[in-house]
């Protein structure tokens, strides 16, 4: 139990999937215009995170370690990733419209976010068991989302400030989360 | 001519990094030092060339409807190649890139070059167009990297240059360093060019 | 390498048949405009634009939020494919710019009084028709600047717009943003117009204003094309019948007009 | 009188000669202005440094005066750079300057407080459009950068030498947090809690003496600048934190008063947190910001790899700032909520 | 005991005592009266007048058939000499009646007094209200016999007449209070008459000490009108915070009117006119108007005919001393700024305020510093900084959600902010905007 509380703060705070292991970069400023959107984008990665971890977890030990092949992991990840996201985006969009509209929108973006295929990676890296792998991915995408929906606030704040001609944009979004990145680092040391 | 343009249009006018601000999650991971950047640019400047090439051969084969699917999966299978050649070759570097290797799959260059450019071109030009997006973002993963490792440890390519009494500035080579130093980069890079557009 | 192949296989065939078999079951109508466009978007999902991946930016786009350029991802050449979907791309006309149709710098009409307050247009306008004497007259304050996608207009230090002949592509982004009306298109190889768009008679405008039309109408009655009209006390020319002999603008008593005709 | 006549008398400005000003109304001002606000958190900010230059000397002073003249000209150089206006002279550079010097410890090489001042302009202010639009702290995000990238100088401590006394060797030691961190709760037993409220420990130039911060802080409170709602949560969630824990177990954990009155808390809750720009505008999102600068303070210090967590917590809440602004709107008169 | 007041609001300096207990005067005739056809909210009115034709004062000069609407009548007695555009203070160039006097001054109608009112029904002191072209004089100018006549669903439990001034400088409300404490009494108890309604409430902010015990002493055994003191606070003489201040009540958002939560707020100049116009029958020509500022020679409180100019009067207080900077109709903080002097009296000027060059705030105007102090002092409890903002950048969708049109432009946050932003302008703006979007997708529609 105490392991996976410390997985838990270490992925959200200390090992921040953004902010310190730059995964899901795309996605975390391209989303981030409206807190509203950001938090749907939020829920949606922690829904499909949690899956396809789970998914590719299974694959990896029932297939590619079965029959040795670890090194198709890649490709077997992001197709497996690939047809998932697509499966549920057409399942929700047809079973339940106020879900699509919360979650679904934001499927097709989480395909070629790396942070799913990271954390799939990441996981068999790490070895750890099934729970954890849950655990963990829940948990990065848990970061994830605090990560995002912080930075769409000061990204709100920022659409009404003066800024210089030249760093708007990209520029100053990479640059203030390069703060946040730095604030972030004060949760360093919390988990061993 | 179109040629030559296709190969230096992705060095500047659309470097893949500075104007059109795509796949930076690697960008940002791996340069920390200049040499892990040249290697991750050479990574997926091979890969980019490769797929590039593929797609364009089988850009008449490939059914319209499942394209972005086959794609992947021919990005993917050279993915899988440099990952292996990097673990046999350069076992040092692999492991410094780490997990941002298999991530090249999912660099939004590879597959939107290959959605905009390959799949409507010819071979060479897609080749040409896969060489300049590479030599564009080797380059500005190199710009960066060294900027990031002078500052951060006084070197460049492992080669100290600040001598002994530089204290390193530890900021440059931390995770927050790399978003600081990509865009006040771009905005560099913005200011210039609205200066070369007067 | 053959557990690879038939391992690999196999996933991707049950994949495939499952997504096929969903793709029947759980079909959603889309907007054909919708679908062209996704075929054309790199479908990379890399979300560049600001939206939730190609499907979004292309709803956008057909519902007219945004611009085609604004996919990072896109080659030109998709770009001007998706214009033509969207039918925004307009035929080619001749080129206009935007033009002033305004010459009252601050030494030429005078303010009616020290205007405090936001520097805009629009805001500026709240307090009793604008600061100038003529009610008429461009303030200066710079709103067609802010609106300006291309950064064509500056403030001169008259207290006036110049608009940038090289830059303006006369998308007429300023003209709605101007409150006092004062911008208007005017074809590039036909710079004939009247710089003034007071609509007071000449009395009110010779207090207001020293380089204002008078609406003496001499104009009207001296060009030898009848290409010019009076409108509410402002003279139009024709710039269809416009020769560009010049002879208006040597009889206006306050020499406002302005001839350039490319040949 | 004909219709002429009035024309003309309309235009003839008899009385006012059109150099009238006419503007939208209220028509009066209180005299509250920025830099007035700056000036006085620069006033408010001398008892502290006076503790400073008392307890370290004549190198505490050259720091602060280090940090003021970097932020400054920082400041000037980037808007020339920039073409913004100069806008050096509403003091908000001198605040930025004089709060990250007063974050520092009083052995720091001079070149890295001109370098903290002038992160901290640039990267926390300027670079956003300049005062009013940063999302950050400046200081602190000098600070923090400092910290980070210079980890040995950043945390090189000595103990007071007394700006009057005779021996001027400075005596090297840790701070009671660093202590406390490193050594557990037998290093600090002989803290005692007088020294700290009056200044009489190791630390950062301007955090030692809570006394004369309460005392600056005061001040603001009283001219209306600020109010209590920040530093006063703050200080009171780590009071509380701090105090459960102690509670649960004497032996690990320190005694609340200890965390009050040590480290950078109550400079931070004074002077760092209430920083108008990059804290919240209502009362109850400035509670909610308190609390959440006192719990990550807390949580940092007791579990995290750093002995001191306000800088970071402040931040932190910056970034949350325009979140709890969102969500802590007053109600609309006359709406139902 | 505590004062009764409201949450928010701030406290500028009074500067009353320039005119304060001045009596009123009344200065000689005006020779030349410039009447507007529009003095009131609603429909603007038609002239009953042409140029050349003689005129008698208290002669109705123009009318409208809306609703909405008040007569206009003559103020002095002459000829029409013009009915043209003309500035009027609201900075606009709007129709007017230009009568030159014929220095008789004679009556179309001379007032006497009539039947006691108490004894008329609620409709015929309504007619004879709207006949006398009364209007809200506290600054608003809405139509009064429209505001006295609410839709039958709405239970009004309540009339309150506003006797705070709560404005820096004026003292037209306060010296009539003192000059005509009786009148005002009876106008109270007319309307209280006129609505059916038990309970009247005459608030007073507790500086003018002199006004509140002149009113108890006037109201001493009328069990049914009370003299509430109130704090000293801008803007305490709004509608809706007087409402708060002494009912307890909150007006809902725009639509909401007083009436919704059982209130009708009446000015003590209303409640004046009104008295005068059903016992005596005498129609609104003029007004109580406050002559202050450092820029005016000899400050004063002034009986004006509708219709002098400034520049008369301002001659008549002695002219301007030292370089006016401003020239305000109305109080500071909510007074129209003009560009001339040219322009005239109308129903709803309280004020002539000619501030001198060093009263003028001015200062650059800054960023947003994000200080709060304008959230602390919007008593509408907005934001006005993020309002003002998004109106500023046109993000009207933002404003509307922020509740722009709650914003009742009483200036506090302005006053406060240290960043010298001119938030009023901006809510201005965006609400014109707004407005003019809205009618716009009507059109279209």
């Amino acid at each position: 139990m105490e392991k996976m509380i410390l997985l838990i703060i270490s992925t959200v705070l200390v090992n921040n999937f953004v902010l310190a292991q730059f995964l899901g970069i795309c996605p975390f400023l391209g989303v981030s215009r409206k807190i509203e959107t950001s938090i749907g984008m939020g829920m949606a990665v922690i829904f499909v995170m949690g899956l396809a971890t789970a998914i590719t977890w299974l694959v990896q030990v029932l297939i590619l370690n079965r029959f040795n092949i670890q090194y198709m992991q890649t490709i077997a990840f992001i197709l497996v990733i690939a047809a998932l996201v697509q499966f549920v985006e057409m399942v929700i969009q047809k079973t339940s419209p106020l879900l699509y509209q919360a979650l679904g929108i934001y499927l097709p973006l989480i395909t070629t976010n790396c942070a799913v295929l990271g954390v799939a990676v990441l996981t068999i890296q790490n070895e750890f068991t099934f729970m954890e792998s849950l655990v963990y991915s829940v948990g990065a995408a848990v970061g994830f989302t605090l990560a995002l929906v912080l930075f769409a606030g000061i990204r709100e704040k920022l659409a009404l400030a003066d800024l210089p001609e030249s760093l708007e944009g990209t520029a100053i979004s990479l640059v203030t989360a390069g703060l946040l990145s730095l604030a972030f680092l004060g949760f360093a040391g919390l988990v061993k | 001519m179109t040629i030559i343009r296709d190969l230096t249009n992705g060095i500047w006018k659309e470097n893949p990094i500075f104007r059109l601000v795509l796949g930076i999650c690697s960008v940002l991971a791996v340069t920390s030092q200049a040499k892990n950047g040249i290697g991750m640019g050479l990574a997926a400047t091979f890969v980019l060339v490769c797929s590039n090439m593929v797609i364009a051969a089988m850009r008449n084969i490939i059914p319209a409807k499942v394209r972005i699917a086959c794609f992947i999966v021919i990005i993917a299978t050279f993915v899988t190649v440099v990952d292996l050649i990097m673990e046999a070759y350069f076992f040092e570097l692999h492991k410094a890139l780490g997990i941002f290797i298999p991530l090249i799959v999912v660099n939004c260059i590879i597959l939107g070059r290959a959605e905009a450019f390959a799949s409507k071109r010819p071979i060479l030009n897609s080749m040409m167009d896969g060489i300049g997006m590479g030599i564009g973002y080797t380059l500005a993963l190199l710009v960066l990297g060294s900027i990031r490792e002078l500052l951060g440890n006084g070197s460049v390519f492992g080669v100290v240059l600040l001598g002994p009494r530089y204290v390193p500035f530890l900021l440059a080579i931390l995770p927050p360093g790399a978003f600081i130093a990509l865009g006040l980069l771009l905005g560099l890079m913005n200011k210039i060019n609205t200066k070369l557009a007067l | 390498m053959i557990a690879a192949v038939v391992s690999l296989g196999g996933l991707a065939f049950v994949l495939a048949i499952g997504l096929g078999i969903a793709s029947k079951i759980f079909a959603v109508e889309i907007d054909p405009k919708v679908a062209a466009i996704n075929e054309i978007l790199p479908g990379a999902n890399c979300g560049g634009c600001g939206y939730a991946g190609c499907s979004a930016f292309a709803e956008a786009l057909v519902a007219g939020e945004i611009n085609p350029s604004e996919c990072k991802a896109s080659g030109s050449e998709a770009i001007e494919e998706m214009s033509r979907i969207l039918g925004v791309s307009v035929e080619q006309k001749e080129k206009t710019i935007a033009t002033i149709f305004c010459q009252g710098a601050t030494d030429k009409c005078k303010p009616k009084y020290q205007y405090e307050g936001i520097e805009d247009c629009k805001a500026a306008l709240l307090l009793g028709d604008g600061y100038k004497a003529c009610p008429y007259s461009c303030l200066g304050f710079g709103s067609c600047v802010k609106a300006c996608p291309f950064k064509a207009i500056k403030i001169e230090p008259t207290g006036l717009p110049s608009i940038d002949e090289n830059r303006c592509t006369g998308c007429g982004s300023c003209i709605s943003q101007c409150p006092q009306g004062v911008i208007k298109l005017v074809p590039i190889s036909k710079l004939c117009y009247i710089p003034c768009s007071s609509k007071d008679k000449g009395k009110a405008v010779r207090q207001a204003c020293d380089v204002g039309c008078l609406a003496c109408g001499l104009c009207v009655k001296k060009c030898p094309e009848q290409a010019i009209t009076m409108e509410n006390n402002c003279p139009v020319i024709d710039p269809e019948k416009c020769t560009g002999c010049g002879t208006c603008a040597e009889k206006c008593p306050r020499k406002i007009i302005r001839i350039q005709i490319q040949k | 009188m004909s219709q002429e006549n009035v024309a003309i008398r309309e235009n003839i400005q008899d009385l006012l000669d059109s150099r009238v000003v006419v503007s939208v109304s209220p028509h009066i001002r209180n005299e509250v202005t920025i830099s007035a606000i700056m000036y006085c958190v620069l006033l408010a900010l001398l008892p502290a440094s006076l503790a400073g230059v008392y307890f370290f000397g004549f190198p505490a002073l050259k720091i602060m005066l280090l940090g003021i003249i970097g932020a400054v000209a920082a400041e000037a150089i980037i808007q020339t750079l920039l073409g913004q206006k100069i806008s050096v002279r509403d003091g908000s550079a001198a605040v930025t300057g004089l709060l990250l010097a007063l974050t520092l410890p009083p052995t720091i090489p001079w070149y890295m407080v001109l370098v903290g001042s002038a992160i901290a302009i640039i990267l926390g202010k300027s670079i956003y459009g300049g005062l009013g639009n940063n999302p950050f702290n400046p200081a602190l995000i000098g600070r923090v950068v400092l910290l980070i990238s210079w980890p040995v100088q950043l945390t090189r401590w000595q103990n007071p030498t007394y700006l009057f006394s005779k021996s001027i060797d400075a005596v090297t030691a840790a701070t009671p947090l660093a202590i406390l961190k490193n050594e557990g709760l037998a290093g600090i037993a002989d803290v005692r809690l007088l020294d700290l409220l009056l200044g009489n420990r190791s630390g950062c130039i301007g955090e030692i003496a809570v006394l004369a911060i309460l005392l600056g802080f005061g001040f603001l409170l009283w001219k209306g600048y600020v109010t209590w709602h920040i530093p006063v949560s703050c200080i009171v969630t780590v009071f509380l934190v701090s105090g459960i824990f102690w509670l649960i177990n004497p032996n690990q954990y320190a005694n609340p008063l200890f965390h009050l009155l040590s480290g950078g808390l109550m400079l931070g809750a004074c002077f760092m947190a209430t920083d108008m720009v990059t804290s919240p505008m209502t009362s109850k999102g400035m509670i909610i910001f308190g609390m959440g600068i006192g719990l990550i303070t807390i949580i940092i210090r007791l579990f995290g790899g750093y002995p001191e967590g306000v800088s970071f917590a402040i931040l932190l809440m910056n970034a949350g700032c325009p979140l709890i602004d969102k969500y802590t709107k007053p109600k609309a008169f006359g709406r139902v909520p | 005991m505590k004062l009764k007041t409201f949450l928010g609001g701030i406290h500028p300096p009074s500067h009353k005592n320039l005119s304060a207990g001045k009596k009123i005067e009344e200065p000689p005739l005006p020779k030349t009266v410039c009447i507007p056809l529009a003095q009131h909210i609603g429909a603007p009115c038609e002239a009953r007048v042409e140029k050349g034709q003689k005129v008698k004062k208290g002669e109705v000069i123009a009318d409208s058939q809306a609703f909405v609407s008040a007569p206009i009548h003559a103020s002095i007695s002459g000829t029409v000499t013009a009915v043209q555009d003309y500035p009027h203070p609201s900075g606009k160039k709007i129709k007017a009646v230009i009568i030159e006097s014929d220095e008789k001054d004679e009556w179309f109608r001379e007032p006497k007094n009539g039947q006691d009112p108490l004894q008329l029904s609620s409709e015929e002191l309504k007619k004879k209200i709207r006949e006398a072209g009364i209007v809200g004089l506290g600054g608003a100018a809405f139509p009064t016999h429209v505001k006295l006549s609410p839709p039958k669903e709405k239970n009004i439990d309540a009339i309150i007449l506003n006797g705070v001034e709560c404005e820096p400088y004026l003292t037209a409300d306060h010296q009539l209070m003192l000059e005509k404490t009786e009148a005002i009494v009876k106008g109270l108890q007319i309307i209280l008459r006129i609505m059916g309604v038990q309970k009247g409430y005459i608030g007073i902010e507790v500086n003018k000490p002199d006004a509140l015990k002149a009113m108890k002493k006037a109201t001493k055994g009328l069990s049914n009108i009370e003299v509430v003191g109130l704090k000293v606070k801008y803007p305490q003489g709004a509608e809706k915070q007087l409402i708060k201040a002494i009912l307890g009540r909150e007006v809902p958002p725009p639509p909401g009117l007083p009436m919704d939560v059982g209130a009708v707020i009446q000015n003590v100049g209303t409640a004046y006119a009104i008295y005068e116009a059903v016992t005596f029958g005498k129609p609104l020509i003029e007004r109580i108007v406050t002559v202050t500022g450092r820029g005016i020679k000899e400050p004063k409180n002034l009986r004006l005919r509708i219709g002098t100019l400034f520049s008369e009067i301002i001659n008549y207080c002695g002219g301007i001393q030292g370089e006016a900077g401003k020239v305000l109709m109305g109080g500071p903080m909510m007074g129209l700024a003009q560009y001339t002097a040219q322009v005239p009296i109308i129903k709803g000027t309280s004020g002539i305020l000619v501030l001198s060059k060093e009263e003028l705030a001015s200062g650059e105007s800054k960023h947003c510093i994000n200080c709060g102090m304008c959230v602390r002092a919007c008593p509408m409890h907005l934001i006005p900084s993020s309002l003002g903002t998004y109106c500023e950048k046109d993000l009207f969708e933002e404003a509307e959600a922020a509740h722009i049109f709650n914003c009742i432009e009483c200036g506090s946050c302005v006053f406060v902010c240290p960043a010298n932003r001119h938030l009023v302008q901006m809510v201005k703006y965006g609400k014109s905007a707004i407005l003019a979007a809205k009618k716009q997708q009507q059109q279209k529609k």
